[in-house]
Formats: C-alpha cells, structure tokens, sequence
C-alpha cells in the first residue's frame, strides 16, 4: 500500500473532473427543481478550472498541501457561487489536515475527508438533515472513519464513504431545505434530490477511483 | 435532443467576459475594471477620499443589476459572477480596494447562500487590508419567506431602489454610520412580488430553467427561476397587478397620505407595453387608497436573461428617502435625478 | 385550438389605451396628451414659440419607440397608433397643432404604406390650420430594399439616432430648412440591419406573428415581422454581427479615421448580455479597420413586443451630426447628453 | 326593385362587420405570411366602429352621404394602419358619388363602388397588378358597372361585383407586391394572397347580402 503524492492528487483531481463533466446535465436538471439550473456548470467549471492549473503544475516541487490550496483557489475562482466556497473551504482544510505531509497515508486521507466535510459544515453553517451537500459529506467522512478505524484498506473505506454519500443524497429527497437557495420552497422541496449532495457523491466516487 | 433555446452567443461558458467587454467598450466614459481584475466593474467618477465605497454585486442574467447601477450616485463598483452566480471573493476584493476612500466600504447584495459566503469571504480578506466592510443585504422579495422571517427574504428588483438610496447617501458623503442606517432602511422599507409566465436558460445549457405550463403563471417566482409561492392559471393583467399589490400592501401597510416609489420591473421578455398596462392598475388602486407616488421606474431593471414575467416594487417613503431617491445619479445605463 | 402566447393584458384590444394611460401616469413631469385626444403624447417642456415642432409616430408594439422619445432635445409630440398601425389623421394633427410654434413642424417616421398616407392626410389638414409641415422618412433598413432603392426601405432602429439628430436642431432652434437639411442628412447617414430569431404575438390574436424553424434566424426581418432577405441556421453572435456589419459597412464605406454612433438594439427579449456580446465584436471589427466609435447605445430602443432578436444601427458622423446627438435630451424614459 | 335608403346602407355595414368579424382570423394569418398580421384586426376593428357609431345615428335625419362620411370617418380613427385611409378614402368618395340622394337607386350603386375602387386606387397610388386591394376592388367594381350597363339587376351586378373580385384575390396569388408592407419581399411574395385583395372579397360579398 504505497502513499499518495502529488501526482496521486492529480489523478483525483482528473478523475473528478471526468465525472463530473458527464454528470453535468443532471445536476443541472436537479438544480432547475428546486434551485437555479446551474449547479452542474458550477461543479464542471470548478473541476475544469482545477484540472487545468494542476496540468501547469511541477508535481515535484510541491507538497500536497500546497496542491490542495492551489486547487481550492482555482475552484473558487471559477466559480464564485455557493459550491465555490464551499469546496474552496473543504480543499483548504483538507490541505491543513495533511500539512507538512510528501505523501498521504491511508490515515492521512480520512483526515483529508474529515476535515473537508467539516469545512463545508463550517462555511455553509449548514447541519445534518438540512438538505445540503453536508447531508452526503458528513456521513461520507465518518463511514470512511469508521472503517478506517476498524481496520479496512482504504478502497474499503471510500467504498463505505461512497455508500453512506449514496444514501445520504438519497435522503435528501424527504428533506425539506432549511439552507440555501431552495430554503425558501418550504414543502415544494420535497421530494426532490439535493443537487450539491447528488454531485457529493458524484466526486467522492471518483475520488475513490483516483486514490484507491 | 431538446430543443435549445436561441440565443446570440458564442461559446456559452465566455459569455460573461464576452458581454463585460461589450460593456467597457460601450461606456468607457462611465466604467472601467480594476486593473487585473477583468470581473470586478468601477465607476470612473465615483470612488473618492473621505466617501464611503458601495461595492454591489451579484451572478450575471440580471442586466442592467448589476454592472448598469455603476456610476455617480449610484454604486461605485460591481462584483460580476457567472451566470446566476454569486463572483467568488477575489473580484468583490478588487472593488473593495479600488473604491475605498477611508471611510468604510458597505457591502450591498440581494441575499443568497452563495453571496452571502463569497462576499463575507471577500470582507475578511478587506479587513486584512485594513478597509473596513459592513454588510447590508436586500431581501425585499415578499413571496420567499413569510413576513416575521424577512431577514430570510430574497434579494430582487428591489435592489435598484435600495441601491439608489444607499448610494446617494454615500454620495452626499454622509458617515458610515449613516449610510449603513440608511441603506437598512431603504431595504426594510423596500418590498417586492413578481410573477413568471415562462423560464429562462442558461447560456452553457440553453435548456429552460423549469417547466410550466402553456397557460400557467407562477407568482413569487426567484429571479433565477426558483419557484414561487403559488402557481395556476394565467390571469388578466388586473388581476395580476391586484394579486402582488394585495401581498405588498399587506406588509407595508401605508396609511392615506402616505408616499411611494413604484418600480415595475420585467424579468426579460415581458415588453413595455405590459409594465405600463400593470402601471395603470397599480396606480388606480394607490390613488384610491389615497397612497401618492412620487416617482414610477417602468422597464428592465432587474432580469433573468429572457424569462418572461414582471415585478412590482413599491419603496414606502418618508423625507430622508424620497431625498436619497431624488439624488442625481449617472450611470452608464441610465441617468436620473 | 393552437396556443396562445403568455401575455400580462386585459382585453387586447383595449391594450394600447390602457398602456398610454399607465405612461401618463409614470410619467407626469415629462408626458401629457392633446386635450381630447389621448393617443397624441407631448412633451411637457418641449414645444415653444419659434421653435420647429418635431411630430414623431407610428404602430405601438415597438415601445420605447415612439412615446419614449419625447421629450426636450428630442421629439415634441409622438401620434400612437393600435399595434403595428400607423395612427389616424387626427392624432398626428393634433400633435401639430399642439407643438406648433410657427416656424413650421416637421413630421418624421419610419417610411411604410399605411404611415405615409395618414402622416400625409394630417398634413393636408393640419395646412388648412396654416400649420406648414414637412416630411422626412426614415429609410435605415437596409435589408429591405436595394442600394439604388434606397427611398423605398423601411425605417426601424435608426428612427433613434434619426429622430435625435433632428430633434436637437429643433432644440437648438435651427430655422425650418436648416432642421429640414440635418433630418434629411441623419437618414442618409445612418444604416440598420437586423436579425429575429423568434416572433411575437399581437394582443388580439396572441398567435405567433410568423414562423420560423427552432434552429433558424433570419436576417433582415422587419420590426414587425415581415419576411427580410435570408433564413439560415442560427449562428454564432460573432457570425451575426459579422453579417449585419458586413452589409451596413458595404453601404457606409467609411475610411479609415471615420467615426460613427453605434446602437445595438433588442427586438424585445433577447437580453443585455447578448447585446453587449454583439457590441463586442462590433467594437473589434471597427477597431480594425480604423473607424472610431463615437458613442454607443445598448438596449432596448426600437422593440417589436417580445420578438426574441436585435439590430445593429451606425450612423456615419461628420461634426454636425456629432453635435446633434450629443446634444442633450431629457425623455421620461431616458437621458442623454 | 326599391332604392337603397340610409337603413339599408346602414345593414349592408352590419353584414360587413359580421362577416370580416367571422374571417379575421384567416386575415391575419395571410397578413402574417407577407405583411404583419394584423389585417383582420384592424378590418374588424374598423367595421366595428362603423357598426357601433351608424347604431347610435337617428338614420332618418340624415342622407347616405352623411352616413358614409360618419363610415368613413369612424372607420379611419379606429384603425390607422393602411386599411384605415384606403376604406375611409373609399367611402368618402362614395359618399361623393351619392351626393344630394335621399337613397340609392341601382345605378348609385354601382356609380358608388366605382367611386370606392377610385378612391382606393387614388389613395393608395397603386395600379393594377400591384398585389394589393385594388386587384380585388377595380375588377369588381368594372364588373358591377358592365352588369349593370348590360341590364342586369343589381343583385346580378354584385354578384358579378363578387366573382370578379373573387378572382382577383386569387391572381394576387401570381404577383410580386410593389406596394405595401409586401412590397419588400419580392419574389417572396409570390404564391401567397394579399390580404387586403383577400378582405376586399369578404366586404364586396357582405355589401352584396346586405344590398341585394
Ligand atoms: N449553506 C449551505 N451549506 C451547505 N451547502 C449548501 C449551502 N447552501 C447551498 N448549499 C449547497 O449548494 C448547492 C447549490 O450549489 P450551486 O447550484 O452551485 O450554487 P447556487 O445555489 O449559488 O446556484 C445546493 O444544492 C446545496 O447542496
Ligand atoms: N399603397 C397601397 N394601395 C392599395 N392598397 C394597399 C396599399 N398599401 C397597402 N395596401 C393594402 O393594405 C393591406 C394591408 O392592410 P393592413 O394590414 O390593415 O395595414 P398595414 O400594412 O399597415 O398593417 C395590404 O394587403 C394591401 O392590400
Ligand atoms: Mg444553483
Ligand atoms: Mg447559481
Ligand atoms: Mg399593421
Ligand atoms: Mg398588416
């Protein structure tokens, strides 16, 4: 089981991307129900602009905190929005989590995750049952805490994180929306899947392909 | 494959740096953008020692808010975001620094999840270059939360009045303090309703925003097609203006004698014609109620690309407003005063 | 039964009555009618002794144009006819009578069939009054007739730039002929191509007003839509503009060093942004080839209700028609100058 | 075979602004093909004021020339457009031809629609062949006047008046327009009636109904 480095970020991030511009048109449609049709082009802009810098990048010289930052800066450039500080923010504290770091132990990865759900709980001020992107990142980070914990590999972890994600987008539907945009639907929301969960767990998917 | 909605743009992801460019070379007597900061819009005559800085700002598809309301009088400069997008925190910081006269730079923006986290990003970030930021949000949209949850409210056409207000007490160099006093106000006293008859799309999808049907209205409808508060059967153009006028008037509750100011706003499509039919209804019923209009706005002032619909606004005035609505402003897109 | 376009009126045809009546009342400082005939629309602050009296007019439907354009600086009077119809006789006459300060009125308008003859049916009348009248067309299409022909086109955006020309001789209190010379000499100078890519609906009928394919446009269409020159594939916003500039600068053969007024124009509800797109290329072509933007009007000037499309306007400036339209205006609708 | 007096001019508009109220919307769907689809409202708009004024007359205190000036007058202020000075021009030349007659013999009116096609023709500065409502008006009108010169009565006059604007209408089909909003199109223009030869052929068929 080798450490990820850089260019294992990258990989990541590349693969969140590809994922990510194939699911655009439905998060898009998601968005249109109950938001504003464009959470889709938020998310595939972000990741392209991300995929884009870190293809500038020397992998060498930089550490994995560094990279982090430098892809929280671009998502967030490009896309401003809700999801762009709320994904510049987990990247940014995913970055603190590994600092110091040449390369990511598995540990170092659930820390990553942790850290990174609880940035988006702290920038959106959202809680659990909210329906919001923290309803798929936080059962996510601890599913894969919990297996990390319990002595899993970590395919098996962000396996469970993408499983517990799953279930928490799906739980979005019976939710009604207490923050963001479709907070103000009252029950015209429910039913409908939260578009930022939905692509939660579109990314932890394809983080799980690119790092394990 | 659907349809795709016809649109005159290039590629759909440039369209907002393509239409700023559009925008400088059109005005560049009234505007210009921070040196590297192609997002970030500036008044040239504007920004001064010793004045309080307005930076507004907000997603693109609501021309003339937010780029048009830059200029004398008005705001000094404008944050520009992606199509229905809050601009992230490094544009709205450009603007702060480029109108910082030392007096304090007030934050004004309609009020969403999105803007609400890039904005106050933006204002850490200031106040480690020592300007000072405080925040007033607009939320004078009356159908997206119930009246004891205002501060919940969305921010919508009502931005122009509440804008304008600020903006003149900042002109008139008034203190922080006042400005920011004044700038709530003209908010709390700010109160809007609109109504959608058909969507918008998005330049990269040009796909509509949502569905309705071919003789339905959604009334309450989000300026960037979040649904509404009720949806049914298209009424007459009387019954519309009633049915928003009612909700505002319940809210604002104005007593005979009392001033206002009326805008009345198209959501893209929906032509002049239509605003001054609801005009005429709207200006009926104040006059019988015995509420006097001091100033009427009838055009685009707040939209969502082409969705079709309008909205109503009505500013409750009292002396200090109806003055701060009175002041001249010059703005690249229109002038008044 | 084929579905009716979404419109926010009351009874169709009582629209254009009900819009004129919501006009005067946003408008009080700047809008009055004639004493008993309502579709005539005077400027408050514009008519006067000495002064030539400028009568614009036309079908309603293409709001600002025409009742948005008086005002001081600009038009005296405006005659308002149904939509998409030139008004009676008796409104244009009674707009004479109203703005004339007996130095002669003058009667400008786009050049179509149904105008002419009740625009030349009030001048008849109004010289019974010894009010004398003289004519200018605006002729700016230039899809819609040959080069050789050009007294045979049809007058659509231009009418801005070719109304505030003049106006502001009226304004500058120019004798008749002097007036008469510089309307003439605006026409002439200014070109307009446009392009639809949807139609729209009158009040009554709510039906499309023409069809056309969901991935069509058409160059040249008229601001009512009458058939213009071609139907293809939509295209990019830089191919458009490119076309349109094509065929205006082909007229104008300006050289380098020239300069021209720019407006680029919605037909309803194609938005800012994609105005703005165009105004960018536009600025990049001219830039090119040396020709100097004098001054740019982006908006909604000359509509056809909520036909989804626009157009683009130059007018050839020497340092007379500079003068005129940097002249100033004061219009309840907008400011210039 | 009694003369026409101000009550039968008076029924001959009402057939009109039935009949043009009953085909407006095939008006305006022609118009809108090579015009601006208007014409059928403004034709009904038109009739409907003369209806709803010649309502309001005290028909025995005045002669056929009055009431088609009052026609003409009230057809003009409610319409504008081209169709407003073509039909009020019309009428008032009617009103001429009929000058001084307390009613209308046969011979009145047929010297009437000649004097209506004149006016048009004059008013409009179109010839024959023009593809507008003189291709209807002027056939139907000589046809009248030939019937009637050979004997005929008039009810066999206005149906002759009706088959030749008839057949006018439809070889409008033929030409190029060279006045009129069509006038623009060209050769675009062909294959497709023009509206106005179009509603000629409704009114021409009313006055005969309403006359005969
Ligand atoms: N306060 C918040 N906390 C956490 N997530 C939020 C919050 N506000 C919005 N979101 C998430 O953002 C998503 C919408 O993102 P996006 O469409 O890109 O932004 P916008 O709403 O600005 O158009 C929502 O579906 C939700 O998951
Ligand atoms: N110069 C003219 N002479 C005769 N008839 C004309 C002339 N111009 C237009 N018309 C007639 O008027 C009709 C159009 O009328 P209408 O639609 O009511 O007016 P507008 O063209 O102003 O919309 C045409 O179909 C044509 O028959
Ligand atoms: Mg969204
Ligand atoms: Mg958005
Ligand atoms: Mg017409
Ligand atoms: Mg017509």
């Amino acid at each position: 089981m080798t450490a990820i480095d850089t260019a294992g970020l990258k990989t990541m991030f590349d693969e969140i991307a590809v994922a990510i511009e194939a699911d655009k048109d439905r998060l898009c449609q998601l968005d249109g129900v109950i938001g504003d049709a464009d959470h889709g082009i938020a998310m595939a802009l972000g990741f392209g602009a991300v995929r884009d810098v870190l293809a500038a990048l020397d992998l060498s010289a930089i550490e994995p905190t560094a990279l982090l930052n430098t892809a929280a800066k671009s998502f967030l450039n490009a896309v401003g929005a809700s999801s762009g500080p709320l994904y510049a923010t987990a990247f940014m504290r995913g970055a603190a989590a590994v600092k110091g770091k040449a390369a990511l132990a598995d540990a170092d990865v659930v820390a990553m995750l942790q850290a990174m759900a609880q940035g988006i709980r702290d920038r959106g001020k959202a809680e659990l049952g909210e329906k919001t992107m923290v309803d798929a990142w936080q059962p996510a980070a601890e599913a894969a805490a919990t297996a990390h914990a319990a002595g899993r590999t970590l395919a098996e972890s962000l396996d469970a994180a993408f499983a517990a994600a799953e279930r928490g987008a799906e739980a979005t539907k019976d939710m009604i929306a207490a923050k963001g945009r479709s907070s103000r639907l009252g029950e015209r929301s429910l039913g409908h899947m939260d578009p930022g969960a939905a692509s939660a767990v579109t990314v932890i998917g394809a983080m799980r392909k690119g790092l394990a | 494959m659907p349809v795709q909605t016809k649109k005159i743009i290039n590629d759909g992801n440039r369209s907002v740096d393509e239409m700023l460019e559009g925008v400088l070379a059109a005005h560049p007597r009234h505007l210009k953008s921070a040196a590297g900061s192609p997002r970030s819009i500036i008044a040239r005559d504007g920004p001064r020692a010793g004045k309080v800085g307005l930076v507004i700002g907000g997603g693109s598809g609501h021309e003339p808010t937010f780029l048009g309301f830059v200029g004398k009088g008005l705001a000094d400069a404008a944050a520009i975001g992606n199509v229905f997008a809050s601009p992230p925190p490094d544009p709205i910081l450009e603007c702060a620094k480029a109108v910082s006269g030392g007096a304090g730079v007030l934050f004004m923006y309609g009020n969403y999840a999105g803007d609400v986290m890039n904005f106050d990003m933006a204002a850490e970030m200031a106040a480690m270059d020592d300007i000072e930021v405080r925040t007033v949000l607009s939320t004078d949209d009356v159908a997206s939360a119930p009246r004891d949850q205002r501060q919940k409210r969305r921010g919508v056409a009502g931005n122009f009045f509440i804008f304008k207000a600020a903006g003149a007490a900042c002109d008139r160099m008034l203190s922080f303090d006042e400005c920011e006093r004044i700038a709530r106000k003209a908010n709390d006293h700010t109160f809007t309703m609109g109504v959608a008859l058909s969507p918008c799309s998005l330049p990269q999808t040009r796909r509509p925003n949502f569905e309705i049907g071919p003789d339905e209205m959604e009334i309450g409808m989000g300026i960037h097609g979040e649904p509404g508060i009720a949806r049914g059967k298209l009424k007459t153009a009387d019954e519309i203006t009633d049915e928003m006028l009612d909700k505002i008037l319940a809210e604002m509750a104005p007593v005979r004698g009392d001033k206002v100011a009326v805008l009345v706003n198209s959501l893209g499509s929906t032509p002049l014609m239509e605003l001054y039919i609801m005009n005429r209804r709207l200006r009926r019923r104040l006059d019988d109620i015995g509420v006097s209009v001091h100033a009427t706005w009838v055009g685009n002032y707040c939209t969502s690309l082409e969705m079709a619909g309008a909205s109503v606004t009505l500013m409750h005035l009292d002396g200090e407003l109806q003055t701060m609505l009175d002041h001249p402003c010059d703005c690249a897109m229109f002038r008044a005063g």
